[in-house]
């Protein structure tokens, strides 16, 4: 499982005015926790930057490498900007992303397959697609035979079945869980799966995000996720996944997530045998699985109820 | 051979809450009888696979001055009544209403400031009128709401008052009033299935008992986003029956208000031709906006026009009479 | 204008201090009255011609709070043995230390 | 709904085996779902998956056309019971009923009536689907010459007769039309069925209660008639209610195939007026019907039946759109108020109630936003400084307006700088954040 | 728990109850138990004892059992030889205190003694009327006893909603009459309901109330109960019933109204003048519902055990509290029983007229659109954020010193001074300049209000339509208020805020504020490593040279030039498992080498013991590691005997042949490379800059951008070192770039490293 590290991402007013204002130490100072914390490469979100993109672009690569050395996934839909920061990457980037809009899909993967950079197809047209049915479809007929056109080997793409948000769009949350899990057969070898988890919880609470993102990584490992953009600052996250990686089932909550982790792979769901009611972790983990399945409505309260 | 039908059958493991409105004078109110919502068992009308306790009921929207602003088929509808709201409330008991909605406004018919004493005499007036149980209803604006409601929680202690509406932004001291007093209060979120429980959560919080607690999911008028009320009606009201304990309130919507402000019922010229009949129009408009979301499951509809109540009463027995 | 001070013992509490003023400012040649219930003590400022510390000691003692008079603190059986409220009360306190305990948490409900 | 391809999936062998010509059984199942691929290039699919495919690859409740050309109406194909589940497909067939007992001259009245209107709401044209032509005098020819008038309007129609005879006579004067034939029953229902056979017309099935009902199909679909239409009979408002409902879930949840078809309302017969007869008819649109017929024409009732219809079949996984344009409210004038806001239909109606409700004449502006709200579509670069300004510059409403005041919403007051630099002249408001707020905000505006 | 408030509380407890006992037995003799007992205008009966007991008291001889159940309550008082923990007999006979107060209260009522006489009393609105007496006449000269119901309902709702914080019950008289008025105006300024009873050698604070003429009653907030401590049993009832209303608590849910009433009701008692034997003993009743209570005498205090948020007692000796005079100790005192109530200030809602968020940051205020304009080209804007002591900010306080800018013209412009004092527990100086920096964002996100800048630099606009919705100065105060409590909770307790556009007054603060600037620039230079007895760490870049630790100290900064000592501390302070952790300096072990055998540890540890031993100061032995991301390289060049410092900023070539980028290389990944290291700019201003090493004077050549931008700087190092024209006797890249050049220029500019002991 591969973290790419989310931090720096211009919807964060902090963020958008160090880049505005060319603060190096903060870009910086966001680029080394994150790599500290153990991100395998950072993401890069500069938003659509009309007037400066390649300028912002450059400028933003430039300061990050000189202190981290780890990948960059660069994410902006200005193709000038993709462009510049693609030439300055010095490791292997990451175009974030190509959908089948039609204008990301002229653009995104010949930049990716030019710069020998690996590329995040996101399962979506122009608008979001509902079900995995339609995701898929639109990976299999419209996404794939352009990755191929371009020359894009299939091991340099990782498909993004696109995270919406649980509170608004909760019914959509299994849905992306089991377009990783079809993503993964779609092409032999399987293609890699990359998601934005932290897309989750958008308008959640802050403080009831990092359960539900998680939560649902744990779901979405089960399926076969490779990688997410996600935040590395947060603790809970390494550990559920060395908790599954290393199926440590030294702990309560542990064995409850590995019993999630395996309901999720056989297509089953987590049974309330499995959690003890007594452990308010293991019950906030419950309700949260709860809340992921569609199963009870979200509230931000939830976990109170 | 044809094949044995089995008539399926959902279980379903949750029960929306009974919540009672308005008491007797053995209960330490007023009213000659209370109105009892909720307790269903099933989707709205399946008798056939679950328990229906209640059916739906109707509460007429009255204001504490006449409305100037409402179309003048309303006004026509109420004439001799609408200047003095005791006696529009007495009118809407006769009308059919089940309950009587107060709306307070703003400014008095002189158009001065509307204050605790005039609104409590305005709610002990019209509880003396009717003997239905009463909802009462702020203008809408914050300081206002709560100057007002508090008035009226006090005036009408022990009636067991439905008061309104809270909001996410508003609820605290509408809700401490109607703790202090024993009344209800009416939980208000903007067509959202998440905002909706979230608002259930809160004022639960706060330590209002379930059962003095209406949900008011809201809703647009036909034509106007009906179809986010009715989905979002129908996805609480599932969740409800599946055991989701803060969706399991009796839902309150307000179709009269919402239609009567479409144009389609409000305007009587220039419209084009093809609307038909204005006053046969803005009828069908508030009636269907209500039958439509009766059967996504209100449990109390808000309405304004007396010829819409009438049809709307006639489709609810109907619909509750098993076979009807 | 003298002064005399009584340690009046029942005088545990500010009710008392008002009836124990009450009382001496009704004393004819009483001038002035300081009464303390925390260190249960009366010191009065008053004219030996008109009264005298033995009127004023008498006017307190009619009036319930007689110097050095202590009121019958009723006794609280201190016993030891299996049953008696010795024991009772170190369970009440063990009691009272959980209660504590557990207030002093977040209290899940509030 | 045909199977989608991740039901085949499961059913296939998951071998990824590629004798299929396709890379993985995942990638064959899409191209099945497609029809672009036979099951037969799979060289190992099981007899059980075979029969299981084949048993599904027919939709739970069938899609059935009546009429041809533009004007056509297809029902069924349904797939959930609650709208918000996914969608509702087909919208039902809301028909109007003539009788041949009427003139001639009042049936092409009617007829005429119902294939001219239509009704515009938010952009979109809303009309009435078609007519029923009942056999009420019981005489043949009459019938035939009525479904001979009506027909020209080119409406797809529905045939009301028992009788074989008079049947046969209409669907002599509407052939090539697919007319629903309405309809066969416990006495006529073998030659009711030939007749749909030999015309190639969907034929309408009546019972009472739903074990008959099943009897009937099945005897029906033995003689070799597929598209059917149900009617069980039922004509109340509780009655419909639940018969449409368990017929929906036996097909839906049960793949209960004997009632996987349309069903047909006439909600007249069960009311006593035509007011109530409309309140039927919506309960109907939401709760299952596939053909509505009304007894009479009436705008006044028309129009709510079909806005309720259209809002019920929206699709809610995609918000609808308002067109893009200027909106009016009241009568404006050059110096009246201007507004602007996105395209998404709940934020266009939260702010056009708001405005029509304040009752002060303004202008709104709507822009693409692509359906989005207010600030997901500015987070998403939909509703930006670049797009407000260009819908201000190619709708013409400079020319509308007389005053240079652009009042944007609240939630996006952010972009009024960069929205002064894209619109030299103008001066940009920063309106309230919540649409309820916006009469008090017109109250005070001035030009 | 102390012994003696146990012994004086569990005393009082014992005679309170053989006093009701007593009274109790005189009633029934003379009215017989079917006596109505009974408050007025309540449905709740004697609430305390509804409340704790279930019973719900109508008649005289329903008393009976509720004494029984305080008498069973009661403990010994606790013998000198016995060590038993008090706490819990302490508030058991504080309850039944409480029972017992009740009762008399209840009797008294039988007897026609309740509401207290007071001749001469007249009361501000209260419903209190007895059957026996026309309304008039109740309320003439009477105090107003209980508080009835409908006016429990009243306040109750404002307590719930939040708008009423809480209740203050005050027992006995204040020192004078003028501090008696003074504390409660402080509490009604706070919107706190004041509840009055108890005397002190007969004076009540209702006394000296009415004699200052302020109004008691319902109508002006402050309740005179009664002039005895037995009257305050009515504020036990108040919260008792408060609990059953709002709460939905049902008689004998004794546990369930005491946490409530911890939770939800924000009330403490305050006693004023002597405590006596039964104002312990209802303290212990008080303190069960979560109350403290603060007495202006000298008292032993009741540190936290939990019953209560925080302290249970506290003493606050009157005379010895802070002040110029007692009207300010009386301000003080109020604050005092806020802070320890625990509850802090939560402001949902930013009350100004102008929509705000975080979405408004990025706004520009065009100079045609500006109302008006504070700093920038035409005038002088400054903030300045300083921490003071609890007791010397008042949390809330908006104060404008000047006239707002309601009559500068349009598009105008005034000098305008920000000053935020800010106290909090957690609260420390050096968090100053850190929050300083936040009144940028805060302002910022107000729609309309444009602002960039800080401290003396700092430039404000304010657009027209901002200025018509009707924002005024006060509102930045409003902002600045609502944002530092939210966003700081964890360390601002009190947030006070002064504007100031008065010119005198600005003037003066500017200089305040300057003079606070320069501290604060200089804080670091004149704090030494030597005066601290922890360093912290900074293990941020640890991901690519896993095995690299900075080691702040208030000498070396970090050698990102991010971080300085302070900096780190207050990181760790607000993030106290983050990357900067203490490292106490420990052990000595050669102060002058920079060792000290604490970092030593700790960067052992912490670079997988891969590092075994490292300098603060030197760069010849044991140099500090370096990530990369260094602001300077400093490297020796042994032909020069001294060490080049060569800028990041600086491309060019330098002597040690080799550019930054090559330097970087060998300088970084964490590895000790004696003769290379990575620095921070402003170590090179610092005393303790390779100080083993020969210290600045080994400063041989240096990056020209380095020279211009530390100008100031190193010309005080020049001076430090005794040389003032050192830094003209180094060599920069403008100069010379090869090592060849370098000697030649050194010895032309009579450099002193050349006359130092050789560096190898």
């Amino acid at each position: 499982m591969e973290i790419v590290g989310e931090r720096i991402h211009i919807i964060s007013p902090r963020v958008k005015n160090a880049i505005a204002k060319r603060e190096k130490g903060y870009v910086q100072g966001l680029a080394l926790r994150q790599a500290k914390a153990g991100a395998h490469a950072l993401e890069l979100n500069i938003g659509p930057q009309k007037k400066a993109g390649p300028e912002v672009m450059g400028w933003v690569v430039d300061t990050i490498q000189e202190v981290v050395d780890l990948p960059l996934s660069l994410d902006t839909t200005n193709v000038a900007a993709m462009e510049t920061g693609l030439k300055r990457a010095k490791k292997r980037a990451i175009v974030n992303s190509a959908s089948a809009a039609p204008e990301r899909l002229e653009t995104m993967p010949p930049l990716a397959a030019k710069y020998n950079a690996k590329l995040i197809a996101l399962c979506m047209g122009k608008n979001i697609l509902p079900t995995a049915e339609e995701r898929i479809n639109v990976a299999l007929e419209v996404l794939m035979p352009r990755i191929l056109e371009v020359g894009l080997s299939m091991e340099d793409v990782y498909f993004d079945p696109l995270i919406l948000t649980v509170s608004g769009m909760q019914e959509y949350a299994l849905q992306a869980v089991e377009t990783v899990r079809f993503l993964k057969q779609v092409s032999d070898p399987p293609p890699k799966t990359m998601v934005g988890l932290s897309n989750v919880s958008n308008g959640v609470p802050h403080e009831g995000r990092s359960l539900i993102n998680c939560t649902y990584l744990v779901m979405l490992m089960a399926a076969g996720l490779d990688a997410a953009i996600a935040d590395p600052l947060d603790k809970r996250l390494w550990e559920f996944m060395r908790i599954v990686e290393e199926r440590d089932d030294s702990t309560p909550v542990g064995r409850l997530l590995l019993r999630l982790y395996d309901a999720i792979a056989s297509m089953e769901e987590l049974s309330p045998d499995d959690v003890d009611m007594s452990d308010p972790e293991q019950v906030a983990i419950y309700k949260t699985v709860q809340i992921l399945e569609n199963k009870v409505i979200y509230a931000d309260s939830y976990l109170r109820v | 051979m044809a094949e044995k039908v089995e008539i399926p059958v959902q279980k379903w493991s949750g029960r929306v809450r009974e919540v009672t409105l308005g008491a007797t004078r053995e209960e330490g109110g007023t009213r000659a009888r209370t109105v009892t919502l909720g307790g269903e068992t099933t989707l709205p009308f399946l008798h056939f696979e679950g328990k229906l306790s209640h059916p739906p009921r109707i509460a007429i929207e009255i204001q504490d001055k006449k409305p100037e602003a409402w179309s003048p088929l309303l006004l026509k509808a109420w004439e001799g009544a609408i200047d003095d709201p005791a006696a529009w409330a007495k009118k809407a008991e006769e009308r059919g209403a089940d309950l009587i909605l107060l709306r307070l406004s703003l400014d008095d018919a002189q158009g001065e400031e509307n204050t605790p004493e005039k609104v409590k005499s305005t709610v002990r007036k019209v509880l003396s009128a009717t003997g239905l149980p009463l909802l009462v209803f702020g203008p809408g604006q914050v300081d206002k709401d709560n100057e007002l409601l508090v008035a009226v929680a006090e005036e009408a202690a022990g009636e067991r008052v439905v008061l309104g509406v809270c909001e996410d932004k508003n609820y605290r001291t509408i809700v401490a009033a109607a703790l202090a007093h024993g009344h209800l209060v009416d939980s208000r979120t903007p067509m959202d299935v998440n905002l909706a429980k979230q608002l259930i959560i809160l004022i639960h919080d706060m330590g209002l008992p379930l059962d003095r607690l209406l949900m008011d999911p809201s809703t647009g008028a036909l034509g106007y986003g009906i179809e986010y009320g009715y989905s979002v009606m129908e996805r609480l009201r599932l969740a409800a029956l599946q055991g989701d304990t803060m969706t399991q309130q009796p839902i309150l919507v307000t179709p009269g208000e919402e239609a009567w402000r479409a144009k389609e019922a409000k305007v009587g010229e220039g419209v084009p031709e093809p609307w038909g009949d204005w006053e046969e129009r803005a009828i069908m408009w508030e009636t269907m906006t209500t039958t439509a979301l009766i059967e996504a499951g209100a449990d109390v509809v808000v309405m304004r026009h007396p010829e819409s109540v009438r049809l709307v009463k006639e489709a609810i027995d109907k619909l509750w009479m098993k076979g009807g | 204008m003298e002064q005399t001070t009584y340690k009046v013992p029942k005088m545990y509490a500010d009710h008392h201090v008002k009836a124990v003023r009450d009382a001496l400012l009704g004393l004819d040649g009483v001038e002035g009255v300081m009464a303390s219930a925390a260190f249960k003590v009366v010191r009065v400022d008053y004219n030996p011609d008109l009264t005298s510390p033995e009127a004023i000691g008498e006017k307190l003692r009619a009036a319930g709070y007689g110097p050095d008079e202590d009121w019958e603190v009723p006794s609280v059986p201190e016993g030891k043995e299996d049953g008696s409220p010795w024991f009772r009360l170190i369970g009440r306190v063990t009691e009272t230390n959980r209660a504590d305990l557990e207030m002093s948490g977040e209290f899940r409900l509030y | 709904m045909a199977l989608t391809g991740l039901d085949i999936y499961k059913l296939l062998p998951k071998t990824n085996c590629k004798e299929c010509g396709y890379p993985t059984c995942l990638a064959f199942a899409m191209k099945l779902a497609a029809k672009q691929a036979e099951l037969a290039a799979c060289p190992y699919v099981t007899e059980e998956a075979k029969a299981k495919l084949a048993a599904a690859a027919a939709p739970p409740i069938r899609l059935v056309t009546i009429g041809r050309g533009e004007r056509k109406v297809e029902v069924g194909n349904e797939t959930v019971l609650f709208r918000h589940d996914k969608t509702f497909f087909h919208p039902p067939g809301l028909m109007v009923r003539v009788k041949d007992t009427q003139s001639i001259d009042m049936i092409e009245k009617r007829a005429r009536e119902v294939a001219d209107y239509s009704v515009e709401y938010v952009g979109l044209e809303l009309r009435l689907d078609g007519l029923a032509v009942e056999n009420a005098s019981g005489e043949a020819s009459a019938f035939a010459s009525a479904v001979e008038r009506v027909k020209e309007t080119g409406l797809p129609l529905i045939l009301i007769s028992s009788d074989p005879r008079a049947m046969e006579a209409a669907l002599a004067k509407s052939d090539g039309t697919s007319p629903l034939i309405y309809a066969a029953d416990e006495e006529n229902w073998e030659a009711m069925s030939e007749l749909a056979k030999r015309h190639q017309a969907p034929l309408a099935i009546r019972a009472s209660g739903l074990e008959p009902l099943v009897e009937l199909v099945e005897k029906v679909r033995g003689a070799g008639v597929e598209d059917l239409v149900l009617d069980p009979g039922c004509r109340g408002y509780n009655d419909c209610l639940v018969t449409f409902t368990h017929i929906r879930r036996l097909a839906l949840q049960k793949n209960f195939k004997p009632l996987g078809f349309p069903l047909i309302a006439f909600p007249g017969e069960g009311a006593n007026s035509p007011e109530e007869e409309a309140i039927l008819a919506g309960q109907h649109i939401a709760k299952y019907a596939g053909f509505v017929v009304m007894e009479d024409f009436d705008p006044a009732l028309a129009y709510p039946l079909l806005t309720l219809r259209q809002n019920i079949y929206t699709d809610p996984r995609e918000p609808i759109q308002v067109t893009p344009g200027i909106y009016e409210f009241g009568e404006p004038v050059p110096d009246s108020p201007l507004l602007i806001t996105t395209n998404f239909s709940i934020t266009y109606f939260s702010v056009a109630n708001e405005v029509e409700g304040s009752g002060i004449p303004s202008w709104l502006l709507v822009a693409d936003s692509e359906g989005m709200s207010v600030l997901t579509g500015w987070a998403a670069g939909k509703f930006d400084a670049d797009k407000i300004a260009k819908t201000v510059k190619t709708t013409g409403i400079e020319e509308k307006v007389s005053h240079r005041k652009l009042t944007i919403p609240g939630a996006v007051a952010v972009l009024s700088g960069e929205l002064e630099d894209e619109l030299p002249g103008w001066e940009i408001l920063v309106g309230p954040r919540e649409a309820v707020d916006l009469p008090a905000y017109l109250k005070i505006w001035k030009p | 728990m102390s012994r003696y408030i146990a012994t004086r509380a569990i005393r009082g407890a014992n005679r309170i109850v053989k006093e009701a006992e007593d009274l109790f037995e005189k009633a029934l003799a003379e009215h017989g138990p079917d006596t109505k007992v009974a408050f007025p205008n309540t449905g709740y009966y004697l609430p305390v004892i509804l409340g704790i007991t279930g019973t719900e008291v109508e008649r005289l001889g329903g008393l009976k059992p509720v004494l029984e159940h305080a008498r069973s309550l009661l403990h010994p008082v606790p013998k000198e030889r016995f060590w038993t923990p008090y706490l819990g007999e302490a508030l058991d006979c504080g309850i039944a205190t409480l029972l017992a107060e009740e009762v008399i209260m209840g009797i008294r009522f039988v007897y026609g003694e309740q509401p207290e006489r007071l001749p001469g009393f007249r009361l501000a609105g209260g419903t209190f009327t007895s059957p026996d007496e026309s309304a008039q006449e109740a309320i003439e000269g009477r105090v107003n006893g209980p508080i009835d119901d409908i006016q429990l309902r009243s306040w109750g709702i404002q307590l719930v909603d939040g708008r009423m914080p809480g209740f203050a019950a005050i027992i006995g008289a204040a020192k004078s009459n003028e501090v008696a008025v003074k504390i409660v105006r402080e509490l009604q300024m706070r919107n706190i309901l004041v509840f009055l009873c108890g005397n002190v050698n007969g004076r009540s604070i209702i006394h000296q109330l009415m004699e200052e003429g302020v109004e008691l009653g319902y109508d002006t907030y402050t309740v005179p109960f009664g002039t005895d401590t037995i009257s305050a049993i009515y504020a036990a009832g108040f919260a008792t019933r408060a609990a059953l209303t709002f709460g939905g608590k049902k008689g004998g849910q004794t546990r369930e109204i005491f946490l409530y009433n911890k939770f939800r009701v924000f009330a403490f008692g305050l006693a004023l003048g002597e405590v006596d034997d039964l104002k312990y003993a209802t303290a212990g009743g008080v303190i069960s519902y979560g109350f403290p209570v603060i007495a202006d005498t000298v008292i032993p205090e009741i540190l936290p055990t939990g019953v209560t948020q925080y302290e249970h007692v506290i003493s606050m000796p009157f005379d010895d509290i802070e002040g110029k005079d007692d009207l300010e100790r009386a301000t003080r005192l109020v604050q005092r029983c806020i802070e320890v109530r625990g509850v802090k200030v939560k402001i949902a809602e930013i009350p100004i007229p102008i929509p705000y968020g975080s979405a408004f940051e990025g706004e520009r205020v065009k100079r045609a659109d500006m109302r008006i304009e504070f700093g920038g080209k035409y005038s002088r804007a400054f903030e300045y954020l300083r921490m003071r002591g609890l007791d010397e900010v008042e949390d809330g306080k908006i104060e404008i010193v000047g006239p707002g800018f309601e009559d500068v013209e349009e598009g105008g412009y005034m000098d305008l001074g920000i000053v935020v004092e800010v106290a909090g527990r957690k609260m420390q100086e050096d968090f100053e300049p850190v929050l300083e920096r936040q009144i940028h964002y805060f302002i910022n996100g107000a729609s309309g209000v444009q602002h960039i800048g800080q401290r003396d630099i700092a430039w404000i606009r304010v657009s027209k339509s901002a200025a018509e919705k009707g924002l005024t100065l006060r509102h930045f105060g409003d902002i600045l208020y609502a944002r530092f409590h939210s966003d700081f909770e964890a360390i601002v307790d009190k947030v006070q805020v002064t504007i100031y556009t008065e010119p005198e007054e600005l003037k003066k603060w500017l200089e305040i504020a300057r003079a606070a600037y320069d501290v604060r620039n200089k804080r670091l230079v004149e704090m030494t490593d030597e005066s601290v007895d922890t360093f912290y760490s900074c293990t941020l870049c640890q991901s690519f040279a896993p095995n690299h630790v900075c080691v702040v100290s208030p000498e070396r900064l970090g050698l990102c030039g991010a971080y300085n000592w302070l900096d780190c501390k207050a990181s760790h302070q607000i993030n106290p498992t983050g990357p900067n952790q203490p490292v106490p300096k420990g052990e000595p072990l050669d102060s002058d080498q920079g060792y000290w055998q604490g970092p030593i540890n700790f960067v052992y540890e912490h670079s997988n013991h891969t590092v075994e031993r490292v300098s603060m100061y030197s760069i010849m032995e044991n140099p500090m590691t370096a990530c990369g991301c260094f602001e300077c390289i400093a490297m020796v060049i042994p032909e020069a005997n001294g060490i080049m410092v060569v800028s990041r900023e600086d491309p060019s070539m330098t002597p040690a042949g080799m550019t930054f980028s090559t330097l970087a290389g060998m300088a970084g990944g964490g590895l000790q490379t004696p003769g290379v290291m990575g620095v921070g700019k402003y170590y090179l201003a610092s005393k303790k800059f390779i100080k083993p090493d020969g210290g600045f004077k080994r400063v041989v050549w240096m990056s020209s951008f380095l020279k211009e931008s530390m100008a100031e700087e190193l010309k005080a190092v020049a001076e430090r070192e005794g040389d003032p024209d050192l830094i003209d006797r180094i060599a920069d890249e403008r100069y010379v770039t090869t090592v060849e050049e370098l000697l030649p220029w050194l010895e032309e500019h009579d450099h002193p490293a050349l006359k130092m002991p050789p560096i190898l």
